[in-house]
């Protein structure tokens, strides 16, 4: 087989191998594990970007290692897809690992479960490079599920600590039921098209009528909206924060996350021949980016605000996809992977700082202990708020661009609104964290992180500054948008320009918004010329459901979890011991009285013995009348 | 003719009668005699209406087996009088269930 | 002479003699071994017990001899062919089996041993004179002889009230449904005019053939006939112990000495067996009267009654008895299949029936003898581990009776069950095999006696119990050993390689209808 | 005949029910030989008087002589007040009663086979009727006869068996 | 060597009963040769089964290794041996699990060693019988008598009331088969009448016709015998008792191998013998199978006994199982034939698990444990493999038999498929729990503080299956490509009848309109 495909199977292969080696021989290695398995990924990096020039240069191909699941009519195999799509997710997943890997040897130094961490680690790299190259959607099913998976160990590494295997549980079983949808649209799919391979498929989708695929769709989207943290099933998120920070970074923002937006770019044609599907997911997307910025505001953990924020970006991703724009979502998607990725591992340089920490009541002044993680930290900051000449600047607003000129404004008016919100509460967490007076508690003294957590950082930041010009607006001509837009050629345009605003007007108020929030962050925290408390006791109620995290997991624990519980132990102890059991029980008994009176005919008198004898003589004889 | 069966029958129930009711061993094995002649009874009967003969073999038979029985029946009348004291067959209750 | 019916040729004495030599041997040994009786010397137990042995085998032998005969003896008051063969084995095994295990039972409860021993060779000659009979008178007089045997067998226990009540109530349940047999015999007498069977088959053909014109007197004859076939059949199922008239059976067992138990469980509802199935199938062709379904009532009520009432019965004997009531059912189900697959079906269960029997019993007898162990099944607890074997073998017995697969029960309620099927029974079929069902329970409730006593620490870290294992030490009879293991042997033979009885019995169900 | 034929069963049948209706075992012993005279008076009606004879001789002579020997040796006065209780009564004689209904059904609505034997009352009266017994008895009976030889001696066995106090 | 090829499956069959003769001999006492002996026999009679998987032809539908001797001629019943795609996997299951569950016996089974291994090698005998029987008496002797001695395990060697379970086990699936034999008895007789000469040989007995309101009664009777076994919904009462009081070893061999008669059952006889009625039904059985999957999950969530769990999670798999099977699709049955072999190795290996702990604990309370993962990683491993396995993990086997089945099904039962389908989150719920509450969190039993982690013995058992965890998870084609041909050809075989019922179904709805 020829270069490009060996090459395309060596990038998941170093990731599985790192994954045998520490899940097998782990305990020889000692910390050497972390090195080698990073040197892994860095491999499978290098071998992504070559695979993505030859991709540039050249053209897409698929090709099928092995067969797989051969039965009836059902036949997939275990092959590739490589397009521009999959090789910049390719760079993107591998990139973001490596460094991610780099920044764990620090990180996770001295940690008993350090060859552990690290098999999973490379696990999930290889699955997740697998999700993006799988041709077919039982392949992509499967990997879909194995990121779960890694992320539910990941989440639950420390696992003695019962918040943390509870986070990594309810991860797992709200993919679930995600996942769940996700495979009855699989069943629909292939009840209808016969075939699971995406080129067949995408064929076959014309001519299948308007409301199978909106119902296929939806039942896939509701895999995404698992997977991706969006409103209904977006609590596990905030809980996956137990795990370690830097599996934060990796897996809840920058790659295992944004799959769901992945797939439906993926999988563009079936959606944009649905028009009603793509508009559920734009009311999905913007509500859940609304939503979960609103919680975000007045949260106190910066990996729980961090975690938010990430919901409620995605929440974009999805406005983008839903409104047909996918160029738009994967840049948005590569974008936030890169500044989310720094936020995340700054925030964990802070904790790393601060041995664990992470309320911000009890930080402050962090500016002056720890200048690499503070700066980093605040371009990641610039960059989530949308503030040019940074990265988020011209992903949200390539994505809130469209969804103006498509015609969008309801959504257009929540995405701008969201993006005040969001540079407000990111810039209150940096000066709640690194500004103002230090609210350390006594016998912790913030020191910086070694430099092999700080230069993934630094790489990481600098990205987050560089990597918006691809986007150079006009968007729609730019770098990135022709390289990627040949992808989504054969998308059925369901929601076409109706206007053309110029973008620098439309990111001139977007980028007002972002000012106006870090304005107001700063007139909060660093002037003080308006306290807090204040505004909290006015909007008491509305503050209340926002600190809460409007009341999500309490609603769902008492509607559904509880009753489900009581209704199970019923099941049980009533419907199974007694009613079934019983009954089995019950005829044995039965024949047990029955035996009692039987033996009452055996009373030990001659007389009746002969009583029945004769009885039976004369019973016989009656056989005269029924002649 | 049915006469002669007719009183055959009734000697044979009456003789289930006493089998039933009695509860004096040696009455009850009376009663048993009455029910085996009324048989014999039977047999002259039908042999002598269809001209036949081997009806009057079975009596004899009859005969003799009655006589055996009648050894058999009065040893173990006094077998369970020595046990028992007593011949009323009510006594006989050990075995049961 | 003149009405002797001339249908069957030779009425020479030779060939008269030939016919009735199997029980001619025994009897004369039965003498010999009586006669051992007036000399003090000679009365030692083991003389007789051999005796009698050697006199079965002797009788077996001749059986073997003259295995291809068929033939009409005295008048045709006796027949011999296969059928006779098949049976002839089968009681002269019964026969064995119960001197077999009366050995060391006899010498500890210190019965007399020679008037026991020419008792049982009594009894056996009575019953291959009742299944060879071919009269009615024969058949009176068999089972009489018969009767009185098991009677004297049965209150053989001197000073034993249980004993004697046993033989009491079986005298007298007995002699009253024998005086119902008698007063049967009255009525087919009168309806036919004959006493030998072949005679009346002969006569019923033409009044079947006949139809129902008054000439022959056909319906008026019929009903006769039922009468009397009915009152013979409450005679013959007192024997064959089916429901209504099973009363006597668990008494008369629990009372009577184990081997003799085992005697009448399998020799006389054998013989019993045997002379109701010639007569029933002299009958079965001609419309004369819808039989099947009265049998049809007294199999299902048997077989369920005898399940039921085991349930719960703790004492190993009584329990045994309800079981045979209920085998009696599962019998009785291949007759009413009937037919020459019904037949020898029969034949077949009636076999495989006497060894799972005798093997149980002869368990049974051993535990008696080694006084340790009563007759209550509580008793049985954890001699599974004791004596292996023999617990083993039990358990084979018993799962033979529940009719699991490998064992001669489960071919013969196979063999029955499907000739039954064959003909049209499904309702009959369906209840013995619910029936079986829950018989089972009983069964197996024993086995769990034997291996899983609740005296045992009820976990997987049981402590190995004791070091007495193998079989009890030297002191069990050899006879029982070769009892049980020659049961063994059969029992799974017939269970897994039915072939060769199979074609025995279809061969001699075969000569059941040669006329 | 006629006329004897109904005293005879009018006897027969009144003495059976003196039988089983007696307190006193000795009383119903001696009706019992009184309804064996009757049923010997039907043989004699029947032409069999052989067999009239046999009846005597063995039932009222051997048989009942033995069972009134053993009521005396049993000590008369402690098994003559075994009395019966009243259901028990009830029940037998319903089922009694049903039986013969039953069988006498049968009797009536029946019907036997046309005579076609050959002895017919004139022959037997020719030959004699012992003699014609004899005949049938050491020919074609030969095998019963002997097997009855060997039940009657089974049967002193077991009587001497059961009587006999210990082995 | 030709002679060994020609007769491997009567080999195979009688090779434990042979290995039987050799323990006679050998001392009470002396445990350690009885305990190596009997695991060497059945790890060598794995090594000969294996000779099937290599000599069997992949791409026929036809019975290899046949052999037919006559048994019982006047029966029409023979010596008739022979496997399809479908019993050699199951004879492979057998054997490897009779290895399995012998060598993790060592440590938990204390007393009458000897009669133990005896047991278990008979039990092996019978259950090889069972698949290989292609002769309908010949499977009946297999397939009753196997219960004695599962019975004697679970009754000798369990605990807590095992004697209950195990009378109750024997008495509920007796009856179960002995309302089978009726109807295998009735077909018997129909085809005797048929064609006018007795034969048992199922081959020939699938050509009975038998008329509609027939095949109703008959399907009743056998789908009582087979529902009984599985244990279909309302049936299953005593798999939880018996598989909670059943030494491990009985457990895995109940799991693994016994319950799979049922399913073996149906595809072999039930459905072949009696199509259009199994088709008429066919959407009853599955309600009943959803109704199985999600009541097993439902109790198995509050299950509070780790043995219990697992047995009520076998009723939801194996509703999966009778769903794929009656879906009547090549996808779906190929699926559940695969299912059977998952759920033999992942239950299986889950009862090796829980033995593990009890033996180290002596507890099957799930609240008794907690914090084990610290003490025993590679124990952690495994379990955790094993779980996921189950819950149907992708890459692991479960999600393959599983997928399969629900791809297959959903054509022809949609509603009921997702209904079905929604078993795989509350999948996830129980056994995810459990695992986090046995495993996870902090020590609080300080039983567990000196909690041994696997010793060799214990991996080497465990190791086969988790090795086919992955290699079904990741590479089905060796088993699949030899199973298709054979579901193939059950459905061509049953197809015309089902066109029929089509056909009848047409009229009468014509006939109602």
């Amino acid at each position: 087989m020829d270069l490009k495909i060996l090459i395309t199977w060596l990038i998941p292969l170093f990731p599985l191998s790192g994954w045998l080696l520490w899940g097998l021989f782990g305990k020889y290695f000692k910390g050497l594990s972390g090195y080698i398995a990073s040197g892994f990924v860095i491999a499978s990096f290098i071998l992504s970007v070559v695979l993505f020039f030859i991709v540039a240069y050249s053209h897409g191909f698929t090709d099928t290692l092995y067969p797989w699941v051969y039965a009836g009519i059902f036949k997939t195999g275990v092959s590739a897809v490589i397009d521009r799509l999959s090789v910049i997710m390719l760079v993107m997943v591998t990139g973001v690992s490596a460094l991610v890997h780099i920044y764990s040897i620090g990180y996770m130094q001295g940690d008993k479960g350090f060859s552990r961490y690290f098999s999973f680690l490379n696990l999930f790299v290889f699955s997740m490079v697998m999700l993006v190259i799988s041709n077919n959607l039982l392949l992509l099913y499967v990997f879909w599920e194995a990121v779960g998976f890694c992320s539910y160990i990941l989440i639950g590494f420390w696992y003695e600590k019962k918040s943390a295997s509870d986070a990594g549980k309810k991860a797992f079983i709200v993919n679930r039921i995600g996942d769940f949808g996700f495979a009855v649209g699989i069943f629909l799919l292939f009840a209808t098209t016969k075939t699971l391979n995406y080129e067949a498929v995408f064929a076959a989708v014309p001519s299948i009528p308007a409301y199978t695929t909106t119902i296929i769709a939806l039942l896939l989207f509701a895999g995404a909206v698992g997977k991706s943290a969006q409103f209904p099933l977006h609590v596990w998120l905030p809980d996956a924060m137990e795990g370690p920070t830097p599996v934060s970074a990796l897996i809840h923002a920058a790659t295992m996350v944004t799959a769901g937006v992945y797939m439906i770019a993926r999988f563009h044609v079936i959606f944009s021949y649905s028009p009603a599907a793509s508009e559920v997911v734009l009311a999905i997307g913007t509500f859940t980016a609304f939503f979960a910025a609103f919680i975000a505001l007045t949260q106190f953990d910066i990996k729980k605000i961090i975690a938010y924020s990430t919901v409620s970006q995605l929440g974009y991703m999805f406005m983008a996809v839903g409104i047909g724009s996918y160029t738009a979502g994967i840049f948005h998607l590569i974008s936030h992977a890169v500044f989310k990725g720094l936020l995340f591992l700054t925030a964990g340089s802070v904790m790393h700082g601060l041995s664990g920490e992470l309320d911000l009541r009890k930080m402050g002044g962090l500016y002056t202990k720890m200048k690499t993680t503070a700066i980093t930290f605040i371009v990641g900051g610039l960059a989530l708020s949308g503030i040019p000449p940074f990265s988020g600047f011209f992903s949200k607003d390539a994505v809130l661009a469209d969804i103006y000129n498509k015609g969008f404004y309801f959504a257009w008016v929540v995405g701008e609104i969201t993006a005040l919100m969001t540079a407000f509460y990111i810039f209150r967490l940096i000066f709640l964290a690194f500004f103002g007076e230090s609210k350390l508690d006594s016998g912790k003294h913030a020191h910086e992180s070694p430099k092999i957590m700080t230069i993934p950082m630094i790489i990481l930041a600098a990205f987050a500054v560089i990597i918006g010009f691809l986007g150079i607006p006009p968007f729609n001509d730019s770098l990135f948008y022709s390289f990627l837009h040949t992808d989504f050629k054969n998308a059925y345009n369901f929601a076409p320009f109706v206007n053309d605003t110029p973008w620098y007007a439309l990111s001139f108020i977007s980028v007002l918004a972002g000012l106006s929030g870090i304005y107001i962050a700063y007139i909060l925290y660093i002037k003080k010329s308006v306290d807090p408390e204040r505004i909290k006791s006015i909007f008491k109620p509305v503050y209340m459901l926002s600190y809460n995290k409007v009341y999500i997991d309490e609603i769902y624990n008492f509607l559904i979890i509880k009753p489900l519980l009581v209704f199970f132990d019923f099941l049980w102890k009533v419907i199974d011991v007694k009613v079934i059991d019983g009954a089995v029980n019950g005829i044995a008994g039965a024949f047990a009285v029955f035996s009692v009176k039987a033996r009452k005919i055996q009373n030990g008198m001659l007389m009746s013995y002969i009583l029945t004898l004769s009885i039976g003589a004369a019973a016989l004889l009656f056989y005269y009348f029924i002649r | 003719m049915n006469n002669y069966l007719i009183v055959a029958s009734i000697i044979f129930c009456i003789g289930a009668l006493g089998v039933i009711v009695r509860k004096n061993l040696i009455v009850v094995f009376m009663s048993l005699e009455l029910m085996f002649n009324a048989a014999n009874l039977g047999f002259v009967a039908v042999s002598n209406r269809l001209n036949l003969i081997s009806g009057d073999i079975f009596v004899i038979f009859v005969i003799v087996v009655a006589a055996a029985e009648a050894a058999i029946a009065l040893g173990i009348a006094i077998a369970f009088y020595r046990e028992k004291g007593t011949v009323d067959i009510d006594k006989a209750n050990e075995l049961k269930n | 002479m003149h009405n002797m019916p001339l249908i069957y040729g030779m009425n020479f004495l030779e060939k008269s003699m030939l016919s009735i030599i199997p029980e001619t041997v025994i009897i004369i040994f039965a003498f010999m071994v009586l006669f051992l009786a007036f000399f003090e010397k000679l009365a030692k137990r083991k003389n007789s017990y051999y005796l009698s042995l050697i006199g079965i085998g002797f009788s077996i032998l001749y059986v073997l001899m003259l295995s291809d005969r068929n033939i009409y003896g005295f008048y045709g008051s006796v027949v011999f062919n296969g059928f006779e063969v098949f049976l002839f084995i089968a009681i002269l095994f019964s026969g064995m089996f119960t001197v077999l295990m009366s050995k060391d039972y006899i010498e500890n409860s210190g019965m007399p041993a020679p008037e026991y021993y020419s008792l049982i060779l009594f009894g056996l000659s009575a019953m291959m004179f009742l299944v060879s009979s071919n009269n009615l008178i024969m058949v009176f007089l068999s089972i009489e002889f018969m009767s009185i045997c098991a009677y004297i067998l049965t209150g053989y226990i001197k000073g034993d009230t249980r004993s004697t009540e046993a033989a009491l109530k079986y005298f007298v349940l007995g002699a009253f449904a024998s005086a119902f047999l008698l007063f049967g015999a009255v009525f087919i007498y009168a309806a036919t005019g004959h006493l030998n069977l072949y005679a009346i088959h002969s006569f019923l053909e033409n009044i079947s053939y006949a139809g129902s014109n008054k000439a022959v007197g056909g319906i008026g004859i019929k009903i006769y006939i039922s009468a009397g076939l009915i009152m013979f059949l409450v005679g013959l199922a007192f024997k064959m112990s089916l429901f209504p008239f099973h009363s006597w059976t668990p008494d008369a067992y629990d009372g009577a000495p184990t081997p003799i138990t085992n005697f009448m469980a399998t020799g006389i509802k054998l013989a019993a067996f045997a002379i109701f199935l010639r007569i029933y199938s002299l009958i079965y062709n001609f419309n004369i009267m819808n039989f099947n379904d009265i049998l049809w009532l007294l199999a299902v009520f048997s077989m369920t009654f005898g399940n039921i009432a085991a349930l719960l019965s703790s004492n190993i004997k009584r329990l045994l008895a309800y079981s045979s009531i209920a085998q009696a059912g599962y019998i009785l189900v291949g007759i009413i299949g009937g037919g020459f697959y019904g037949y020898s079906g029969t034949l077949f269960y009636l076999l495989s029936y006497i060894f799972m029997t005798a093997g149980a019993f002869a368990v049974v007898v051993i535990f008696e003898n080694s006084d340790i162990i009563s007759l209550d099944i509580k008793r049985y607890a954890g001699i599974g581990y004791k004596y292996p074997f023999i617990a083993a073998a039990m358990s084979f017995f018993l799962l033979s009776f529940a009719g699991i697969p490998l064992t001669s029960g489960f071919m013969g309620k196979f063999y029955v069950f499907s000739s039954a099927v064959k003909s049209g029974y499904n309702w009959l079929v369906l209840i013995a095999l619910l029936n079986s069902a829950f018989a089972a329970f009983y069964y197996i409730k024993i086995i769990v006696k034997m291996y899983m006593p609740d005296k045992e620490p009820a976990s997987p870290l049981l402590n190995s119990s004791g070091d007495n294992l193998g079989i009890i030490s030297g002191a069990i009879d050899d006879g029982l050993m070769l009892t049980i293991i020659i049961c063994l042997i059969l029992t799974l033979l017939m269970g897994v390689f039915p072939q060769i009885f199979i074609n025995f019995a279809n061969n001699s169900a075969d000569l059941l209808w040669r006329i | 005949m006629e006329a004897l034929f109904y005293v005879f069963s009018f006897i027969a049948i009144f003495s059976a029910l003196m039988v089983v209706t007696m307190r006193n075992p000795l009383t119903s012993a001696l009706y019992l030989v009184l309804c064996f005279f009757a049923l010997a008076g039907f043989y004699v009606i029947l032409d069999m008087q052989f067999l009239a004879a046999m009846q005597i001789l063995v039932y009222a002579g051997a048989i009942m002589v033995l069972v009134v020997l053993v009521i005396m040796l049993l000590n008369i006065s402690r098994i003559k007040n075994i009395g019966s209780d009243l259901h028990q009564k009830i029940i037998g004689g319903l089922i009694s009663l049903v039986l013969f209904a039953e069988i006498a059904l049968y009797i009536i609505n029946g019907a036997q086979k046309k005579p076609t034997g050959i002895f017919t009352r004139a022959l037997i009266k020719k030959i004699g009727n012992t003699q014609i017994i004899g005949e049938f008895l050491f020919t074609e009976y030969m095998l019963p006869f002997e097997i009855a030889s060997i039940l009657l001696f089974v049967a002193i066995i077991g009587a001497y068996l059961f009587a006999k106090k210990k082995y | 060597m030709d002679f060994f090829i020609k007769h491997l499956l009567s080999v195979l069959i009688f090779f434990p009963v042979v290995s039987i003769f050799l323990l006679l001999p050998v001392n009470k006492k002396n445990e350690w040769l009885l305990r190596n002996l009997s695991t060497f026999l059945s790890l060598v009679e794995f090594i000969f089964s294996l000779y099937l998987f290599i000599y069997f032809r992949p791409n026929t539908y036809k019975f290899q290794f046949v052999e037919k001797f006559n048994w019982i001629p006047s029966f029409g019943a023979s010596y008739f041996l022979g496997i399809d795609g479908v019993s050699l996997f199951l004879i492979l299951l057998t054997t490897l699990l009779t290895f399995v569950s012998l060598l993790s016996s060592y440590r938990y089974i204390k007393a009458h060693v000897k009669e133990f291994v005896i047991l278990m090698l008979l039990l092996e005998t019978f259950m090889l019988g069972t698949f290989a029987a292609l002769d309908v008496l010949l499977f009946y002797l297999f397939w009753e008598f196997m219960l004695i001695p599962m019975y004697f395990i679970i009754g000798m060697w369990g605990t807590g009331n095992r004697v209950y379970s195990a009378v109750k086990f024997v008495l509920y699936t007796l009856s179960g088969s002995l309302i089978m034999l009726f109807g295998l008895i009735y077909i018997f007789i129909m085809h005797y009448d048929q064609t006018g000469n007795f034969t048992f040989n199922i081959l020939r007995l699938y050509n009975t016709h038998i008329s509609d309101g027939l095949q109703l009664i008959l399907f009743i009777a056998l789908f009582l015998g087979f529902a009984i076994k599985i244990p279909l919904f309302p049936f299953h009462t005593w798999l939880p008792d018996a598989h909670t009081e059943a030494p491990t070893a009985g457990s895995v061999i109940l799991a693994g191998v016994l319950l799979k008669f049922g399913v073996y059952g149906f595809f072999r006889f039930a459905i072949p013998l009696l199509p259009r009625e199994a088709f008429a039904l066919a959407p009853f059985v599955i309600a009943l199978s959803v109704i199985g999957i999600l009541y097993g999950a439902f109790v198995s969530i509050v299950q509070k006994d780790l043995k219990r769990l697992v047995a009520f999670s076998s009723v939801s798999h194996m509703g999966f199982i009778m769903l794929g099977l009656f879906a009547m699709s090549a996808i779906s049955i190929d699926g559940s034939v695969i299912q059977l072999l998952n759920h033999g190795i992942a239950t299986g290996a889950l009862f090796l698990f829980v033995g593990m702990l009890y033996e180290r604990m002596h507890t099957r309370q799930i609240k008794d444990f907690g914090g084990i993962a610290k003490k025993a990683p590679i124990f952690t491993a495994f379990f955790m493999i094993s779980v996921l396995a189950s819950v149907g993990l992708p890459g692991l086997n479960g999600f393959i038999g599983e997928f399969l089945i629900l791809v297959g099904a959903f054509r022809s039962y949609p509603v009921l498929t997702i209904i079905g389908a929604s078993g795989i989150i509350f999948a996830a719920v129980y056994l995810l729990w459990m695992f986090q509450r046995v495993m996870f969190q902090d020590v609080t039993n300080p039983a567990a503080e000196n909690f041994e982690d696997m010793n060799l013995r214990e991996i080497i058992t465990v190791l086969p299956l988790i090795i086919l965890m992955f290699l079904i998870g990741f590479y089905p084609m060796p088993f699949l490509e030899r199973i298709d041909p054979t579901v193939l050809h059950f459905l061509s075989a049953i197809n015309h009848h089902k066109t029929v019922y089509n056909l009848i179904k047409l009229k009468t709805g014509l006939s109602n309109a």
